[in-house]
Protein backbone atom coordinates (compact mmCIF):
# COMPACT_ATOMS: atom_id res chain seq x y z
CA UNK A 1 0.00 0.00 0.00
CA UNK A 2 0.80 3.29 -0.51
CA UNK A 3 0.93 6.54 1.23
CA UNK A 4 1.53 10.55 0.41
CA UNK A 5 3.14 12.85 2.31
CA UNK A 6 2.89 16.51 1.87
CA UNK A 7 4.94 18.95 2.99
CA UNK A 8 4.09 22.82 3.75
CA UNK A 9 6.10 26.05 4.45
CA UNK A 10 9.20 25.08 6.74
CA UNK A 11 8.83 21.74 6.80
CA UNK A 12 9.32 21.81 2.83
CA UNK A 13 12.35 24.47 2.92
CA UNK A 14 14.24 21.83 5.72
CA UNK A 15 13.05 18.55 4.64
CA UNK A 16 13.72 20.23 0.57
CA UNK A 17 11.32 18.25 -0.46
CA UNK A 18 7.60 18.72 -0.97
CA UNK A 19 6.28 15.24 -0.80
CA UNK A 20 6.91 11.42 -0.32
CA UNK A 21 5.34 8.48 -1.66
CA UNK A 22 5.51 6.12 1.34
CA UNK A 23 5.31 2.40 0.62
CA UNK A 24 4.19 -0.29 3.17
CA UNK A 25 3.19 -4.08 3.37
CA UNK A 26 -0.01 -2.86 5.87
CA UNK A 27 -1.93 -0.18 7.32
CA UNK A 28 -0.43 1.26 10.30
CA UNK A 29 -1.01 4.34 12.93
CA UNK A 30 0.05 7.57 12.20
CA UNK A 31 1.98 7.29 15.36
CA UNK A 32 3.77 4.54 14.15
CA UNK A 33 4.39 5.91 10.77
CA UNK A 34 5.73 8.74 12.89
CA UNK A 35 8.61 6.55 15.04
CA UNK A 36 9.68 4.90 11.73
CA UNK A 37 10.14 8.76 9.99
CA UNK A 38 11.79 9.55 13.30
CA UNK A 39 14.16 6.46 13.13
CA UNK A 40 15.45 7.29 9.47
CA UNK A 41 15.94 10.99 9.59
CA UNK A 42 16.35 12.99 12.55
CA UNK A 43 15.09 15.71 10.97
CA UNK A 44 11.30 14.59 11.52
CA UNK A 45 12.27 14.74 15.47
CA UNK A 46 12.38 18.58 15.08
CA UNK A 47 8.72 18.84 13.22
CA UNK A 48 6.91 16.04 15.58
CA UNK A 49 8.55 18.02 18.44
CA UNK A 50 7.09 21.41 17.14
CA UNK A 51 3.55 21.86 18.62
CA UNK A 52 2.50 24.27 16.40
CA UNK A 53 2.55 21.90 13.49
CA UNK A 54 -0.97 19.88 12.80
CA UNK A 55 -1.46 16.89 10.49
CA UNK A 56 -4.32 16.26 7.75
CA UNK A 57 -5.33 12.96 6.69
CA UNK A 58 -7.56 13.28 3.55
CA UNK A 59 -8.16 16.90 4.87
CA UNK A 60 -9.26 16.45 8.32
CA UNK A 61 -6.74 17.16 11.06
CA UNK A 62 -5.84 13.98 12.71
CA UNK A 63 -7.13 14.28 16.57
CA UNK A 64 -5.85 10.95 17.82
CA UNK A 65 -2.04 9.31 17.06
CA UNK A 66 -3.84 6.03 16.80
CA UNK A 67 -5.68 6.46 13.96
CA UNK A 68 -4.90 4.21 11.26
CA UNK A 69 -3.71 4.94 7.87
CA UNK A 70 -4.70 3.17 4.69
CA UNK A 71 -3.56 2.87 1.17
CA UNK A 72 -4.02 6.06 -0.83
CA UNK A 73 -3.93 8.00 2.18
CA UNK A 74 -2.47 11.61 1.86
CA UNK A 75 -1.00 13.32 5.12
CA UNK A 76 0.06 16.97 5.20
CA UNK A 77 2.70 18.32 7.76
CA UNK A 78 1.10 22.13 8.33
CA UNK A 79 2.84 24.69 10.12
CA UNK A 80 0.77 27.18 11.50
CA UNK A 81 -0.81 29.33 8.38
CA UNK A 82 -0.18 32.96 7.40
CA UNK A 83 -2.08 33.68 4.49
CA UNK A 84 -4.68 36.82 3.71
CA UNK B 1 -17.78 32.27 -5.19
CA UNK B 2 -14.13 30.90 -4.12
CA UNK B 3 -10.92 31.50 -6.39
CA UNK B 4 -7.51 30.55 -5.40
CA UNK B 5 -5.74 31.95 -8.37
CA UNK B 6 -1.72 33.25 -9.67
CA UNK B 7 -3.06 35.92 -11.46
CA UNK B 8 -4.83 39.19 -10.51
CA UNK B 9 -7.89 40.60 -10.83
CA UNK B 10 -10.25 43.65 -11.16
CA UNK B 11 -12.44 45.28 -8.57
CA UNK B 12 -15.20 46.39 -10.25
CA UNK B 13 -15.35 42.88 -12.66
CA UNK B 14 -15.41 40.64 -9.18
CA UNK B 15 -18.26 42.99 -7.48
CA UNK B 16 -20.23 42.47 -10.76
CA UNK B 17 -20.27 39.00 -10.76
CA UNK B 18 -21.28 38.72 -6.62
CA UNK B 19 -23.56 41.72 -7.22
CA UNK B 20 -27.27 41.66 -7.18
CA UNK B 21 -30.76 43.90 -6.93
CA UNK B 22 -31.82 42.55 -3.67
CA UNK B 23 -28.55 44.15 -2.28
CA UNK B 24 -27.91 47.44 -0.36
CA UNK B 25 -24.81 46.78 0.96
CA UNK B 26 -21.08 45.39 0.14
CA UNK B 27 -18.17 44.97 2.53
CA UNK B 28 -15.29 44.24 0.95
CA UNK B 29 -11.60 43.37 2.52
CA UNK B 30 -9.07 43.54 0.36
CA UNK B 31 -4.86 42.54 1.78
CA UNK B 32 -2.34 43.73 -0.35
CA UNK B 33 1.50 43.62 -0.29
CA UNK B 34 3.32 46.53 1.19
CA UNK B 35 6.72 47.35 1.26
CA UNK B 36 7.62 47.95 5.13
CA UNK B 37 7.37 45.44 7.61
CA UNK B 38 5.78 46.18 10.83
CA UNK B 39 8.10 43.59 12.77
CA UNK B 40 11.55 44.63 11.70
CA UNK B 41 13.19 47.79 9.58
CA UNK B 42 13.60 45.05 6.67
CA UNK B 43 12.22 46.07 3.07
CA UNK B 44 10.88 43.75 0.75
CA UNK B 45 10.68 43.47 -2.76
CA UNK B 46 7.47 41.41 -2.58
CA UNK B 47 5.91 37.94 -1.36
CA UNK B 48 5.78 34.80 -2.47
CA UNK B 49 2.26 32.16 -1.46
CA UNK B 50 2.47 28.80 -1.01
CA UNK B 51 -1.02 26.91 -0.98
CA UNK B 52 -2.20 23.42 0.02
CA UNK B 53 -4.80 24.17 -3.11
CA UNK B 54 -7.56 20.98 -1.70
CA UNK B 55 -7.91 21.50 1.67
CA UNK B 56 -7.74 25.28 1.28
CA UNK B 57 -10.76 25.37 -0.75
CA UNK B 58 -12.44 22.73 1.49
CA UNK B 59 -11.33 25.24 4.85
CA UNK B 60 -12.96 28.25 2.57
CA UNK B 61 -16.11 26.26 1.43
CA UNK B 62 -16.65 26.13 5.32
CA UNK B 63 -15.95 29.48 6.46
CA UNK B 64 -18.22 31.07 3.54
CA UNK B 65 -21.01 28.70 4.27
CA UNK B 66 -20.81 29.52 8.10
CA UNK B 67 -20.60 33.70 7.43
CA UNK B 68 -23.64 32.82 4.83
CA UNK B 69 -25.73 30.95 7.27
CA UNK B 70 -24.51 33.07 9.92
CA UNK B 71 -25.18 37.27 8.81
CA UNK B 72 -28.24 35.79 6.48
CA UNK B 73 -25.87 36.97 3.35
CA UNK B 74 -27.12 36.79 -0.34
CA UNK B 75 -23.49 36.42 -1.61
CA UNK B 76 -19.49 36.18 -0.06
CA UNK B 77 -16.97 35.87 -2.61
CA UNK B 78 -13.73 35.19 -1.39
CA UNK B 79 -10.45 34.95 -3.81
CA UNK B 80 -6.61 34.70 -2.48
CA UNK B 81 -3.99 34.41 -4.26
CA UNK B 82 -0.52 32.31 -4.66
CA UNK B 83 2.66 32.36 -6.24
CA UNK B 84 5.04 35.43 -6.52
CA UNK B 85 3.78 38.99 -5.92
CA UNK B 86 5.11 42.70 -6.30
CA UNK B 87 4.84 45.30 -3.46
CA UNK B 88 1.60 46.78 -4.27
CA UNK B 89 -0.23 43.98 -5.48
CA UNK B 90 -3.52 42.27 -4.32
CA UNK B 91 -3.56 38.95 -2.02
CA UNK B 92 -7.15 38.34 -1.08
CA UNK B 93 -10.67 39.76 -1.59
CA UNK B 94 -13.36 38.98 0.26
CA UNK B 95 -16.91 40.79 -0.74
CA UNK B 96 -19.88 40.56 1.28
CA UNK B 97 -23.14 41.44 -0.11
CA UNK B 98 -26.86 41.95 2.22
CA UNK B 99 -29.81 43.77 2.18
CA UNK B 100 -28.26 45.85 5.32
CA UNK B 101 -24.94 46.67 6.04
CA UNK B 102 -24.60 45.85 9.80
CA UNK B 103 -24.43 42.34 8.96
CA UNK B 104 -22.36 42.46 5.53
CA UNK B 105 -19.65 44.62 7.16
CA UNK B 106 -19.56 41.76 10.60
CA UNK B 107 -19.27 38.63 8.31
CA UNK B 108 -16.74 40.38 5.94
CA UNK B 109 -14.45 40.86 9.18
CA UNK B 110 -15.18 37.17 10.40
CA UNK B 111 -14.49 36.10 6.94
CA UNK B 112 -11.00 37.58 6.61
CA UNK B 113 -10.37 36.56 10.56
CA UNK B 114 -10.90 33.25 10.06
CA UNK B 115 -8.97 33.09 6.56
CA UNK B 116 -6.31 34.44 8.56
CA UNK B 117 -5.73 31.59 11.02
CA UNK B 118 -7.20 28.88 9.56
CA UNK B 119 -6.82 27.93 5.86
CA UNK B 120 -3.86 26.85 4.34
CA UNK B 121 -1.79 29.52 2.93
CA UNK B 122 1.80 30.42 4.01
CA UNK B 123 3.70 33.36 3.19
CA UNK B 124 7.35 34.19 2.77
CA UNK B 125 8.98 37.40 2.22
CA UNK B 126 11.11 38.51 -1.08
CA UNK B 127 14.03 39.86 0.50
CA UNK B 128 16.18 42.63 -1.60
CA UNK B 129 18.87 39.95 -1.17
CA UNK B 130 17.18 37.32 -2.86
CA UNK B 131 16.45 35.59 0.49
CA UNK B 132 12.84 33.81 1.19
CA UNK B 133 11.90 34.35 4.97
CA UNK B 134 8.94 32.81 6.45
CA UNK B 135 6.11 35.04 7.96
CA UNK B 136 5.33 33.89 11.30
CA UNK B 137 1.72 33.37 12.53
CA UNK B 138 0.53 36.73 14.54
CA UNK B 139 0.05 36.02 18.32
CA UNK B 140 -3.08 38.89 17.79
CA UNK B 141 -4.71 37.02 14.87
CA UNK B 142 -5.51 34.07 16.98
CA UNK B 143 -6.44 35.99 19.51
CA UNK B 144 -9.20 38.32 17.38
CA UNK B 145 -10.68 35.04 16.62
CA UNK B 146 -11.68 33.98 20.02
CA UNK B 147 -14.22 37.18 19.74
CA UNK B 148 -16.34 35.11 16.96
CA UNK B 149 -16.49 31.83 19.16
CA UNK B 150 -19.65 33.10 21.02
CA UNK B 151 -21.08 34.40 17.86
CA UNK B 152 -20.75 31.48 15.54
CA UNK B 153 -22.01 27.99 16.46
CA UNK C 1 -10.32 62.46 -0.67
CA UNK C 2 -14.36 63.37 -0.94
CA UNK C 3 -16.42 63.63 -3.33
CA UNK C 4 -19.90 64.28 -4.66
CA UNK C 5 -21.16 63.01 -7.93
CA UNK C 6 -23.74 62.68 -10.55
CA UNK C 7 -22.20 60.02 -12.62
CA UNK C 8 -21.34 56.30 -11.33
CA UNK C 9 -17.70 55.36 -10.97
CA UNK C 10 -15.04 52.57 -10.85
CA UNK C 11 -14.36 50.31 -8.30
CA UNK C 12 -10.84 49.72 -9.46
CA UNK C 13 -9.93 53.16 -11.00
CA UNK C 14 -10.91 54.39 -7.15
CA UNK C 15 -9.27 51.67 -5.32
CA UNK C 16 -6.15 52.88 -7.74
CA UNK C 17 -6.69 56.91 -6.41
CA UNK C 18 -6.21 55.61 -2.70
CA UNK C 19 -4.06 53.28 -3.01
CA UNK C 20 -0.72 53.53 -1.78
CA UNK C 21 2.61 50.81 -1.26
CA UNK C 22 2.76 51.97 2.57
CA UNK C 23 -0.97 49.89 3.11
CA UNK C 24 -1.88 46.29 3.18
CA UNK C 25 -5.28 46.13 4.48
CA UNK C 26 -8.53 48.27 2.87
CA UNK C 27 -12.04 47.96 3.71
CA UNK C 28 -14.70 49.35 1.34
CA UNK C 29 -18.21 49.92 1.85
CA UNK C 30 -20.09 50.01 -0.84
CA UNK C 31 -23.97 50.94 -0.79
CA UNK C 32 -25.99 49.98 -3.96
CA UNK C 33 -29.93 51.02 -5.01
CA UNK C 34 -31.47 47.88 -4.09
CA UNK C 35 -35.42 46.88 -5.53
CA UNK C 36 -37.10 45.50 -2.37
CA UNK C 37 -37.88 47.75 0.43
CA UNK C 38 -38.08 46.14 3.64
CA UNK C 39 -40.21 48.16 5.60
CA UNK C 40 -43.27 48.06 2.86
CA UNK C 41 -44.34 45.39 -0.43
CA UNK C 42 -43.93 48.29 -2.30
CA UNK C 43 -41.03 47.67 -5.52
CA UNK C 44 -39.18 50.94 -6.77
CA UNK C 45 -37.64 51.67 -9.84
CA UNK C 46 -35.01 54.30 -8.56
CA UNK C 47 -33.91 56.76 -5.97
CA UNK C 48 -33.69 60.53 -6.19
CA UNK C 49 -30.99 61.92 -3.76
CA UNK C 50 -30.97 65.92 -2.55
CA UNK C 51 -27.68 67.33 -0.83
CA UNK C 52 -26.83 70.07 0.11
CA UNK C 53 -23.42 70.27 -1.31
CA UNK C 54 -21.84 73.47 0.77
CA UNK C 55 -22.64 71.17 4.48
CA UNK C 56 -22.43 67.96 3.25
CA UNK C 57 -18.82 68.65 1.89
CA UNK C 58 -17.81 70.25 5.25
CA UNK C 59 -19.99 67.19 7.27
CA UNK C 60 -17.80 65.02 5.21
CA UNK C 61 -14.54 66.40 5.80
CA UNK C 62 -14.92 66.49 9.48
CA UNK C 63 -15.71 62.95 9.47
CA UNK C 64 -13.13 62.15 7.19
CA UNK C 65 -10.69 63.62 9.63
CA UNK C 66 -11.78 61.82 12.69
CA UNK C 67 -11.61 58.50 10.53
CA UNK C 68 -7.84 59.12 9.88
CA UNK C 69 -6.82 60.42 13.22
CA UNK C 70 -8.60 58.30 15.24
CA UNK C 71 -7.50 55.08 13.49
CA UNK C 72 -4.06 56.07 11.96
CA UNK C 73 -5.09 55.62 8.54
CA UNK C 74 -3.16 56.47 5.57
CA UNK C 75 -6.22 56.97 3.39
CA UNK C 76 -9.61 57.46 3.36
CA UNK C 77 -11.83 58.16 0.68
CA UNK C 78 -15.54 59.50 0.80
CA UNK C 79 -17.84 59.10 -2.89
CA UNK C 80 -21.59 59.81 -2.50
CA UNK C 81 -23.31 59.83 -5.48
CA UNK C 82 -26.81 62.95 -6.26
CA UNK C 83 -29.33 62.79 -8.16
CA UNK C 84 -31.71 60.20 -9.65
CA UNK C 85 -30.44 56.36 -9.44
CA UNK C 86 -31.61 53.32 -11.07
CA UNK C 87 -31.76 49.99 -9.05
CA UNK C 88 -28.18 48.44 -8.41
CA UNK C 89 -26.88 51.35 -9.10
CA UNK C 90 -23.83 52.54 -6.35
CA UNK C 91 -25.04 55.41 -3.74
CA UNK C 92 -22.05 55.32 -1.52
CA UNK C 93 -18.69 54.44 -1.56
CA UNK C 94 -16.11 54.38 1.89
CA UNK C 95 -12.54 53.13 1.14
CA UNK C 96 -10.17 52.94 4.36
CA UNK C 97 -6.70 51.97 3.90
CA UNK C 98 -4.32 51.47 6.81
CA UNK C 99 -0.95 48.65 7.71
CA UNK C 100 -3.32 46.31 9.47
CA UNK C 101 -6.78 45.09 8.77
CA UNK C 102 -8.56 46.09 12.21
CA UNK C 103 -8.23 49.59 12.49
CA UNK C 104 -9.09 49.88 8.33
CA UNK C 105 -12.36 47.75 9.03
CA UNK C 106 -13.36 50.31 12.25
CA UNK C 107 -12.57 53.01 10.65
CA UNK C 108 -14.95 52.17 7.72
CA UNK C 109 -17.59 51.44 9.72
CA UNK C 110 -17.67 54.69 11.72
CA UNK C 111 -17.40 56.61 8.45
CA UNK C 112 -20.64 54.89 6.81
CA UNK C 113 -22.52 55.10 10.19
CA UNK C 114 -21.39 58.48 10.52
CA UNK C 115 -22.49 59.73 7.11
CA UNK C 116 -25.78 57.90 7.80
CA UNK C 117 -27.02 59.98 10.83
CA UNK C 118 -24.75 63.08 9.74
CA UNK C 119 -24.89 64.01 6.64
CA UNK C 120 -27.04 66.71 4.32
CA UNK C 121 -28.55 64.03 2.14
CA UNK C 122 -32.11 62.99 1.63
CA UNK C 123 -33.17 59.46 -0.08
CA UNK C 124 -36.76 59.60 -1.92
CA UNK C 125 -38.00 56.51 -3.47
CA UNK C 126 -39.69 57.07 -7.38
CA UNK C 127 -42.14 54.61 -7.05
CA UNK C 128 -43.79 52.90 -10.08
CA UNK C 129 -46.63 54.96 -10.21
CA UNK C 130 -44.23 57.88 -10.75
CA UNK C 131 -44.62 59.43 -7.40
CA UNK C 132 -41.90 60.23 -5.25
CA UNK C 133 -41.86 59.06 -1.40
CA UNK C 134 -39.47 60.24 1.23
CA UNK C 135 -37.11 57.90 2.76
CA UNK C 136 -37.65 58.47 6.38
CA UNK C 137 -34.30 57.91 8.99
CA UNK C 138 -34.19 54.75 10.69
CA UNK C 139 -34.06 54.88 14.49
CA UNK C 140 -31.76 51.85 14.20
CA UNK C 141 -29.03 53.76 12.93
CA UNK C 142 -29.56 56.77 15.47
CA UNK C 143 -29.01 53.92 18.11
CA UNK C 144 -25.62 52.35 16.25
CA UNK C 145 -24.51 55.77 16.58
CA UNK C 146 -24.09 55.69 19.91
CA UNK C 147 -21.76 53.02 20.27
CA UNK C 148 -18.74 55.33 18.80
CA UNK C 149 -19.63 58.30 21.16
CA UNK C 150 -16.67 56.13 23.64
CA UNK C 151 -14.52 55.62 20.45
CA UNK C 152 -14.40 59.05 19.15
CA UNK C 153 -13.36 62.18 21.30
CA UNK D 1 -30.25 93.92 4.29
CA UNK D 2 -30.62 89.86 2.24
CA UNK D 3 -31.07 86.34 3.93
CA UNK D 4 -31.49 83.11 1.89
CA UNK D 5 -33.28 80.70 3.13
CA UNK D 6 -32.58 77.25 2.10
CA UNK D 7 -34.87 74.39 2.38
CA UNK D 8 -34.46 70.31 1.60
CA UNK D 9 -36.45 67.32 1.68
CA UNK D 10 -40.09 67.34 2.41
CA UNK D 11 -40.01 70.97 3.67
CA UNK D 12 -38.78 72.15 0.46
CA UNK D 13 -42.11 69.59 -0.97
CA UNK D 14 -44.04 71.20 1.45
CA UNK D 15 -43.00 74.97 0.59
CA UNK D 16 -43.06 74.25 -3.10
CA UNK D 17 -39.70 75.94 -3.26
CA UNK D 18 -36.02 75.41 -2.66
CA UNK D 19 -35.02 79.07 -1.51
CA UNK D 20 -36.04 82.09 -0.32
CA UNK D 21 -34.35 85.80 -0.86
CA UNK D 22 -35.92 87.74 2.83
CA UNK D 23 -34.71 91.65 2.69
CA UNK D 24 -34.59 92.92 5.73
CA UNK D 25 -33.76 96.58 6.95
CA UNK D 26 -31.82 95.40 9.93
CA UNK D 27 -30.50 92.34 11.80
CA UNK D 28 -33.11 90.20 13.52
CA UNK D 29 -32.81 86.80 15.70
CA UNK D 30 -33.59 83.73 14.72
CA UNK D 31 -36.51 83.86 16.50
CA UNK D 32 -37.82 86.67 15.41
CA UNK D 33 -37.40 85.26 11.96
CA UNK D 34 -38.82 82.21 12.99
CA UNK D 35 -42.02 84.57 13.83
CA UNK D 36 -42.47 86.74 10.89
CA UNK D 37 -42.00 83.45 8.90
CA UNK D 38 -45.29 82.02 10.84
CA UNK D 39 -47.26 85.11 11.06
CA UNK D 40 -46.84 85.49 7.02
CA UNK D 41 -47.56 81.34 5.86
CA UNK D 42 -49.13 79.05 8.34
CA UNK D 43 -47.45 76.36 6.56
CA UNK D 44 -44.38 77.40 8.25
CA UNK D 45 -45.54 76.61 12.07
CA UNK D 46 -45.58 72.69 11.08
CA UNK D 47 -42.06 73.59 9.93
CA UNK D 48 -41.23 74.73 13.11
CA UNK D 49 -43.43 72.26 15.21
CA UNK D 50 -41.60 69.12 13.77
CA UNK D 51 -38.68 69.27 16.63
CA UNK D 52 -36.56 67.05 14.59
CA UNK D 53 -35.55 70.21 11.89
CA UNK D 54 -32.22 71.19 12.24
CA UNK D 55 -31.57 74.49 11.25
CA UNK D 56 -28.11 75.52 10.17
CA UNK D 57 -26.82 79.38 9.53
CA UNK D 58 -23.81 79.71 7.30
CA UNK D 59 -22.91 75.70 7.59
CA UNK D 60 -23.18 75.63 11.11
CA UNK D 61 -26.04 74.28 13.76
CA UNK D 62 -28.41 77.31 15.38
CA UNK D 63 -28.24 76.42 19.27
CA UNK D 64 -29.29 79.05 20.72
CA UNK D 65 -32.63 81.19 19.31
CA UNK D 66 -31.50 84.45 19.77
CA UNK D 67 -28.80 83.93 17.25
CA UNK D 68 -28.29 86.90 15.63
CA UNK D 69 -28.89 86.48 11.29
CA UNK D 70 -26.81 89.49 9.25
CA UNK D 71 -26.78 90.25 5.66
CA UNK D 72 -25.67 87.49 3.34
CA UNK D 73 -26.53 84.65 5.86
CA UNK D 74 -27.42 81.48 4.94
CA UNK D 75 -30.38 79.71 6.94
CA UNK D 76 -30.97 76.22 6.22
CA UNK D 77 -33.97 74.05 6.97
CA UNK D 78 -32.68 70.41 7.37
CA UNK D 79 -35.27 67.00 7.92
CA UNK D 80 -33.68 64.19 9.47
CA UNK D 81 -31.19 62.83 6.87
CA UNK D 82 -31.62 59.78 4.94
CA UNK D 83 -28.09 59.09 3.12
CA UNK D 84 -25.99 56.70 2.13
Amino acid sequence: MNITLKYFSWIRVKLKKSHDLIELNQSISFKELKNNLISKDPLYNEIFEDKSVKYFLNLKEIDNENQILNNGDILAFLPPVTGG
Amino acid sequence: MIKIINESFDLETEFNSASSYINGAYSFFLGTVRSDLSSSNKKIKGIYLECYEELALAQLKKIRSKALNNWKLNECLIIHRVGKLNIGEKIVLVITASSHRANAIEACEFVIDSLKIDVAFWKFHLLNNDQKEMVLQKYLDNEKMLKWKDIIS
